[in-house]
């Protein structure tokens, strides 16, 4: 069996965002404009959120890029009424936006807030829609959305190894985030597969899930030295 | 004529392709030069305009679906099964609703391929 | 967005939604005429170079049916490893950008204004381009690069050369002169760029330089830190940043000292006086070329705390650490050398390395020599001189909207006799030009880009990776044509750009074979052997200025710096660099004025608030950002707001800092005093700009529970 | 005696008066109707533009479509659960009530139910939440709480439909024999051939009383399972154990409050004084006062239990409604909601038509508050506090909060203009029983009145 997962090393991070446009890149995810994103209508699937702690001067600051945490007991899935979103044999918490009706339970039950909304049509004003990636569809208005872990890259992958009869490798599938980072904070893998290069950095002490009390059990995997309070974590 | 002739993407990608226009002047050229259709096809190869055809098989774009065909040919489904017998068509017509989903599910059970909503829905 | 228009009745309305969600879509398939390279639906990779900055990344687009879908970093280059920046990410966004120039265009209007502009053949535009540049006298011929390839700027150079005129001016990194002039105090008369090993340095001070944010080289910045903090490699490295502004290096740094600004050269002073007096040297030490720059006695650690703002404990350690470091580095410039002082912080910085046996080591400091043979001039040395009139030829660079409001650039353009702009868009620069002559994109053209700051020469090449959409030409190969119509074919004999840039690679690089230029070409990019940085005997003393400029009582310091997103301002017309939060405020589609806690109590300003900042220059007003980690007596504000023109996403949308800084200079360079103008801060009413996570502008009056209540609230 | 009755009938009916052109009634259902249309007007907007025309936002999205709906659905247990518990207690002086209590509660889940297909994005996808065989073999996901409300509203709706049609039946009767021409037919038709024959009254009577027992734990399950939308999930503050009565309380609540301001308008209105009479109001007001301390309780112990724990995220929201942005609803609707209630409803001057309305009235606010201030402030301070949000309801979101007023109301005109508001037979059935009360303390005699099957004298005409 496949648990796609990815470890998060958070030490690392510079917050420099790559990632972020690499994914909006990647999966055709719309800009939404200013006075959209004024209403809190931004559409990233991949954030990366900053703690700021303590006082002048005595001020540190940690970097925390925080996607779909592909929980393995997601409390989205339950609570959609028509199976739009469901978990996958392979572990993963999949999105299908034709069959989205748009009640937006899901992301109200996301503790981690990482479901976006296609409040209206996206717009890709010529000639930007020549850029759109022909493997993933173009959400329509009334859909909800979110990282997929870039399934077309893993669906990809899984038929190239197909074709050349052979076992999908460990780092043949890259999600688009982990090709941009030049800090290599992500490492996507098999959790199941012992060998995996994810597998065993997910078994670093350093490893902890975020809202781990919630029993959410993530596929994301985050290496941090310690969980930030998310009550004082705002600044 | 194998469709794979002039469809030549379909073993090896996402979409069967068109052939280049040249490709279906250099033959006609041979073949029925005279046909009204064809005489328009010449026509249209020498303005320079590239040819727009209407999409017969389209999958309407809120149904978010990726198909590959190479992975059907692969699988060994023949083009027949989904656009019918195209070879005795004058004007190519849609023979299945591929936009009916219980129809490619069907034929997914039928064969044992996933029916993981992901395997077609991203 | 949709405005939407209370006309139509709700009936009708909500009948032809319902309709036009059954309706079927009629969709097209395009059938080309002659045969397309690459299969229908799959994808190619091919190698590229970003040009969204001087760092010269290799890249690698995902073409698909003739449409570049994606660009990712060439794992194995050796500038950026296989990683990107946020700006280069959103290097399809040039190319696809729905506002660029598509034809040749010239003025009939006054420049200044978006005016009529008339499309013309390139013919046409190249000869109205030579005429104009044959008509200047060659002392009035200013051409102005943006140094995005040392290749094009060579045929410039070449180009004014045989013109009689002088050298092209250069844009580069804000810091970059400054830096060249304290290196050359060091290493002597020169060009050369310090360069950093910082992949292999151990513990690394950085003394200015926001180097992950942008800088030379950010992406090899944070693959070297990744490097630095990797488990893998046994002892997890540390990284000090001494910046007054907190950066996203500052905030990912393991310690940040806020120093005030100005003051960072006293700080390195004071570390150097301690590693000397602490017996912190070590075998190679530099130390008496150390004390030959700087003959007077360092200052004590005391004084240099008052000075700096930096507690002398913090002092005394850094410089214990640094002096028990197997490999450590300092790294200099940046921010410190953009004030009136730079130079000296600069020197004064890059000199602890002399201390800790730093050059020409690994983990050390070398040079990154300047692009093969050719002259070129600081943008600043134009500024400096008297213009009257005069021909601008300005290549990839927006010296209107870039440079400060006080070195008269709109003034120049308005009254020279004529402009010719090479560039991509109606930028603020292309609004004052009579010729506008449209360029490739940078996955379109052929890609040749001699990185700068980095130790081992490295030449990223690439060939154009996809047809160009529009009707549009490599600046090179636009040089090349003016070179032919100005009867210049003996300083310029290529008939294509790639010819040209593999001569000068040649020259330079080749061992005779001819072969490192194809392998470079096929493998995306050359790298040479690192050029030795070989130390005097004996330095010079330094003399130029060392106190840290003052503003008045009442005053605060304008820190002006490049975001990540916007770089320069580049980055401003691309809808996911506007889209994207900016990492430390969460700011979209607007610039910001990053206002200590201190600062913002006095006033009462909260977050998104609009604030008016008044320099002796002038105004802007934009809304705050109340940052706990923004130093009291200070605003930062990022360059690329506040563009008149440069296509519908940049235009009218937050403002420019620049208007702020007058004519200084950094004493002893040319270069523009981007840091240290003396502001006054107004709050002008409340505002509305995009914040991501929009409540987070609110954080302080988030109620956290009775527990954190009894102990005076924590946030 | 018989003849007194009729007399008395034929008062009623008269003050009913549903043959004659009333312009009241008439000028009230326009001018509804007309606000109904705004209603219409906005979702059309919505459905041409799409969703964001809504104020709703990440992360607070859900807003004042789901407020309002749990509103409706809240008013709609005015109805029917009240008066089918005091059908069941056997309380004498629901008579007057039942029918206009229940016409509301059918309306009020007519406009209610609109709200869920209202706030989806793909609103013309519905039917996906249906569970009709399909070829592409796919099905709802009954897991949702999403499909517990489908189903229990459906049930709500259906039942209450029978409950307020069934008793219907006699006074369409007297209707029909009480007309001519068209009228006489189209009342006939409602009347379903009945003639009041002692088997159509035990059917009825049968029928009613299993409806009324049937309809309580249904109601009860309905606003319960409208709760778990909000208890099932892992949001701050949403997740509470008492949700499912609290919700309920509330409903009856609000229910109530709707009730009281409908008949206090009947009253005044059509003149309804003697029936819809101060004894009514009394006890209904008695309830309402009852309701009123429940809901206090329930409120208090809800974030009581909050504050003491003071759990990060949820101290987070709590605080929030006491003392931060939403202080000025929150206290608002505590005062409101209690306070005014507490100080007026123990009194007996306080249960008269006129107090009791406009105490009825701000109840209506506070109830719509307290939905508001449940969904939103929890909406706005997700767990992760990056993502913290901000919500401000668009005009087109009050639009249709307004027009969904209208549409209520407009529908509890038409209602009104066509169907007798108070139910003639149960009111004459009531008199029958006091008569026959009266009469057998006169006599003094054997008790011999069977008041279990009561026998309308003369067959309803």
């Amino acid at each position: 069996m496949t648990r796609w997962g990815m470890v998060v090393d958070t030490d690392r991070c510079t917050g420099c965002e790559a990632c972020v446009v690499a994914c909006a890149e990647e999966n055709n995810v719309q800009t939404v404009g200013e006075e959209e994103a004024k209403k809190g209508r931004a559409m990233h699937w991949l954030r990366i959120e900053r703690a700021v702690e303590g006082t002048f001067p005595e001020v540190s600051v940690k970097f925390r890029p925080v996607m779909c945490q592909q929980c393995g007991e997601a409390p989205c899935e339950p609570v959609c009424p028509v199976y739009a979103t469901y978990h996958t044999d392979e572990g993963l918490n999949a999105m299908v936006y034709s069959r989205c009706v748009g009640t937006r339970f899901c992301a109200n039950n996301c503790p981690y807030t990482v479901r976006t909304f296609n409040w209206f049509d996206p717009e890709f004003p010529e000639p930007l829609d020549r850029q759109l990636n022909p493997d993933v569809s173009v959400r329509v208005d009334g859909v909800m959305e979110k990282c997929t872990f870039c399934v077309q890259r893993i669906k990809e992958g899984q038929r190239t190894a197909k074709g050349e009869d052979r076992d999908v490798e460990d780092g043949d599938i890259q999600p688009a985030c982990a090709s941009a980072c030049a800090a290599q904070v992500f490492t996507f893998g098999d959790l199941e597969d012992p060998e995996s290069k994810a597998a065993k950095l997910s078994k670093s002490p350093r490893a902890r899930h975020l809202l781990a009390d919630l029993g959410t059990l993530p596929g994301v995997i985050y290496l941090e030295d310690q969980e930030w309070n998310p009550g004082t974590d705002v600044s | 004529m194998p469709c794979n002739r002039c469809h030549t993407g379909v073993e090896r990608g996402p979409v069967a392709g068109l052939p280049p226009v040249s490709l279906c002047v250099r033959c006609h050229k041979r073949f029925i030069p005279e046909h009204p259709e064809i005489v328009k096809l010449v026509e249209m190869y020498e303005s320079g305009e590239p040819i727009r055809w209407r999409k017969i098989n389209a999958m309407p774009p809120a149904a978010a679906v990726q198909f590959h065909h190479a992975a059907h040919i692969k699988a060994a489904v023949a083009c027949e099964t989904c656009h019918g017998d195209v070879s005795n068509m004058t004007l190519a017509v849609r023979v299945v609703n591929t936009a009916d989903m219980g129809w490619c599910v069907d034929c997914h059970v039928e064969n044992e391929a996933s029916i993981d909503c992901l395997t077609c829905h991203h | 967005m949709k405005r939407r228009t209370f006309l139509k009745t709700s009936a009708l309305a909500a009948g032809a939604s319902l309709l036009q969600s059954c309706a079927e879509d009629e969709q097209y398939l395009v059938q080309p005429l002659e045969r397309q390279p690459g299969r229908p639906g799959v994808s190619r990779w091919l190698n590229s170079v970003c040009g969204q900055c001087q760092a010269g990344c290799g890249t690698r687009i995902r073409i698909v049916d003739g449409d570049a879908r994606k660009i990712e970093g060439q794992p194995d280059h050796p500038i950026n490893h296989g990683g990107l920046c946020a700006l280069g990410q959103a290097g399809l966004q040039d190319h696809y950008n729905p506002d660029r120039v598509r034809t040749p265009l010239t003025r009939s209007g006054s420049r200044g204004s978006a005016g009529p502009l008339e499309e013309l053949a390139w013919h046409d535009g190249l000869a109205q381009a030579a005429r104009a540049i044959a008509a200047a006298s060659p002392e009035s011929l200013y051409v102005v690069s943006g140094g995005r390839s040392a290749y094009v700027d060579a045929l410039l150079a070449r180009l004014t050369q045989a013109l009689g005129a002088a050298p092209p001016a250069i844009g580069q990194v804000p810091g970059a002169e400054t830096e060249r002039a304290a290196l050359a105090r060091i290493l002597g008369p020169g060009r050369a760029l310090p360069a950093y090993d910082i992949a292999a340095a151990d513990y690394v001070l950085s003394i200015g330089p926001a180097f992950l944010d942008r800088g030379h080289q950010p992406v090899q910045g944070t693959w070297a830190m990744a490097q630095v903090r990797s488990a893998t490699a046994g002892r997890r490295g540390k990284l000090v940043q001494a910046e007054a502004r907190m950066s996203q290096t500052a905030a990912f740094a393991d310690e940040w000292l806020p120093i005030r600004p100005g003051t960072e050269g006293v700080l390195a002073r004071a570390i150097a006086g301690a590693l000397a007096e602490g017996g912190l040297l070590r075998e190679g030490s530099q130390a008496a070329l150390y004390s030959q720059l700087f003959p007077a006695a360092a200052p004590s650690i005391e004084e240099a705390a008052a000075t700096c703002d930096v507690p002398a404990p913090t002092i005394a350690r850094l410089a214990a650490e640094l002096g028990r470091a197997d490999r450590p580095l300092v790294l200099a410039g940046g921010s410190a050398a953009l004030t009136r002082n730079g130079e000296f912080s600069t020197l004064a910085a890059l000199a602890i390395n002399l201390l800790l046996a730093g050059f020409d080591r690994e983990g050390g400091v070398s040079v990154s020599e300047p692009a093969a043979g050719y002259d070129f001039r600081d943008l600043g040395e134009i500024e400096a001189g008297a213009r009257s009139g005069g021909t601008y030829v300005v290549v990839e660079a927006d010296p209107v909207h870039t440079r400060p409001e006080g070195r008269g650039w709109r003034e120049a353009l308005s009254a020279a006799e004529s402009v010719i702009v090479l560039g991509s868009f109606i930028d603020e620069t292309a609004l004052y030009a009579d010729v506008l002559l449209p360029l490739h994109s940078d996955i379109e053209r052929f890609g040749a880009v001699e990185a700068s700051g980095i130790a081992r020469p490295t030449v990223s090449l690439a060939r154009s990776a996809v047809a160009p959409l529009y009707d549009t030409r490599h600046p090179g190969e636009i040089v090349l044509a003016l070179g032919a119509a100005l009867d210049q074919r003996d300083a310029l004999p290529w008939d294509s750009f790639d010819a040209a840039a593999q001569a000068a690679f040649d020259a330079r690089y080749d061992d005779g074979t001819g072969g490192a230029w194809s392998q470079a070409l096929d493998g995306g990019a050359f790298q040479a052997e690192r050029a030795e940085a070989v130390l005097p005997e004996k330095l010079a003393a330094f003399d130029g200025p060392e106190p840290p400029a003052s503003t008045a009582d009442g005053e605060l310091t304008l820190v002006l710096f490049e975001s990540a997103k916007y770089g320069d301002g580049r980055g401003a017309n691309k809808p996911w660099l506007q889209e994207l939060p900016d990492t430390m405020t969460t700011f979209m589609w607007s610039s910001w004025a990053e206002i200590s806690v201190a600062d913002s109590q006095t006033q009462g300003i909260r977050t998104g608030d609009l604030v008016e900042i008044r320099s002796a220059q002038g105004k802007i007003t934009v809304p705050a950002a109340v940052r706990p980690g923004a130093r009291p007596g200070t605003v930062a504000v990022p360059l690329g707001g506040g563009y008149t023109d440069y296509g519908r996403y940049a235009a009218e949308r937050g403002e420019n800092p620049l208007a702020l800084v007058g004519a200084e200079t950094v004493a002893g360079t040319t270069a523009a005093a981007l840091v240290g103008t003396g502001v006054s801060l107004r709050r002008v009413g409340p505002g509305d700009p995009a914040i991501y996570g929009r409540g987070l502008r609110d954080a302080e009056q988030i109620p956290t529970g009775w527990a954190s209540m009894a102990k005076g609230g924590d946030h | 005696m018989t003849n007194d009755l009729q007399e008395r009938e034929n008062r009623l009916v008269g003050r009913l008066s549903l043959d004659r052109f009333r312009p009241g009634l008439v000028v009230g259902a326009g001018l509804t109707g007309l606000v109904a249309l705004v209603f219409f007007y906005a979702w059309g907007i919505q459905l041409r533009d799409g969703i964001g025309v809504a104020g709703i936002n990440r992360p607070v999205f859900w807003g004042v479509y789901i407020t309002t709906f749990v509103f409706w659905i809240g008013i709609s247990h005015a109805g029917t659960l009240i008066s089918a518990i005091l059908r069941v207690t056997g309380a004498e002086w629901r008579r007057p009530v039942t029918r206009c209590a229940e016409a509301i509660t059918l309306f009020a889940l007519s406009v209610g139910g609109l709200f869920p297909i209202l706030h989806m994005g793909r609103a013309w996808k519905v039917y996906f939440m249906l569970p009709i065989p399909n070829s592409r073999g796919l099905w709802p996901n009954f897991r949702s709480p999403l499909m517990w409300d489908a189903a229990a509203i459906t049930a709500y709706i259906v039942g209450s439909f029978l409950y307020l049609s069934l008793p219907l039946i006699p006074d369409m009767a007297i209707l029909r024999d009480r007309s001519k021409g068209w009228r006489r037919r189209v009342f006939g038709l409602f009347a379903l051939g009945w003639q009041g024959s002692a088997q159509q009254w035990r059917s009825l009577e049968s029928g009613i009383k299993v409806m009324a027992v049937v309809i309580i734990p249904l109601a009860v399950s309905v606003h319960t399972i409208v709760s778990w939308d909000f208890a099932m999930t892992q949001v701050p503050m949403w997740t509470s154990t008492i949700f499912g009565p609290y919700f309920v309380v509330g409903a009856i609540y609000s229910g109530i409050a709707m009730l009281m301001i409908a008949m206090a308008l009947l009253r005044w209105g059509m003149d309804l004084g003697d029936y819809l009479s101060d004894k009514v109001f009394n006890n209904l007001g008695l309830l309402f006062c009852a309701m009123t301390l429940a809901w206090g309780y329930f409120t208090f112990a809800e974030h009581l239990t909050v504050w003491y724990a003071n759990e990060v995220a949820e101290a987070r929201v709590l605080w929030s409604r006491f003392t931060g942005k939403w202080a000025g609803p929150f206290w608002t609707m505590v005062i409101v909601n209690f306070v005014i209630p507490i100080c007026v409803l123990p009194f007996r001057w306080g249960r008269k038509p006129l107090p009791t309305a406009l105490v009825s009235l701000g109840v209506l606010v506070g109830m719509w508050l307290e939905r508001f201030l449940i969904i939103v402030p929890s909406l706005e301070l997700p767990r992760l506090a990056y993502t913290l949000g901000d919500y401000t309801p668009s005009s087109i979101e009050l639009m249709v909060l307004i027009g969904s007023v209208g549409l209520f109301a407009f529908f509890y005109f038409a209602f009104t203009m066509n169907v007798p508001i108070i139910s003639v037979w149960e009111v004459r059935e009531g008199w029958e029983h006091e008569n026959s009360h009266s009469g057998a303390a006169a006599a003094a005699a054997a008790p011999q009145t069977d008041a279990r099957t009561p026998e309308p004298a003369g067959g309803g005409s």
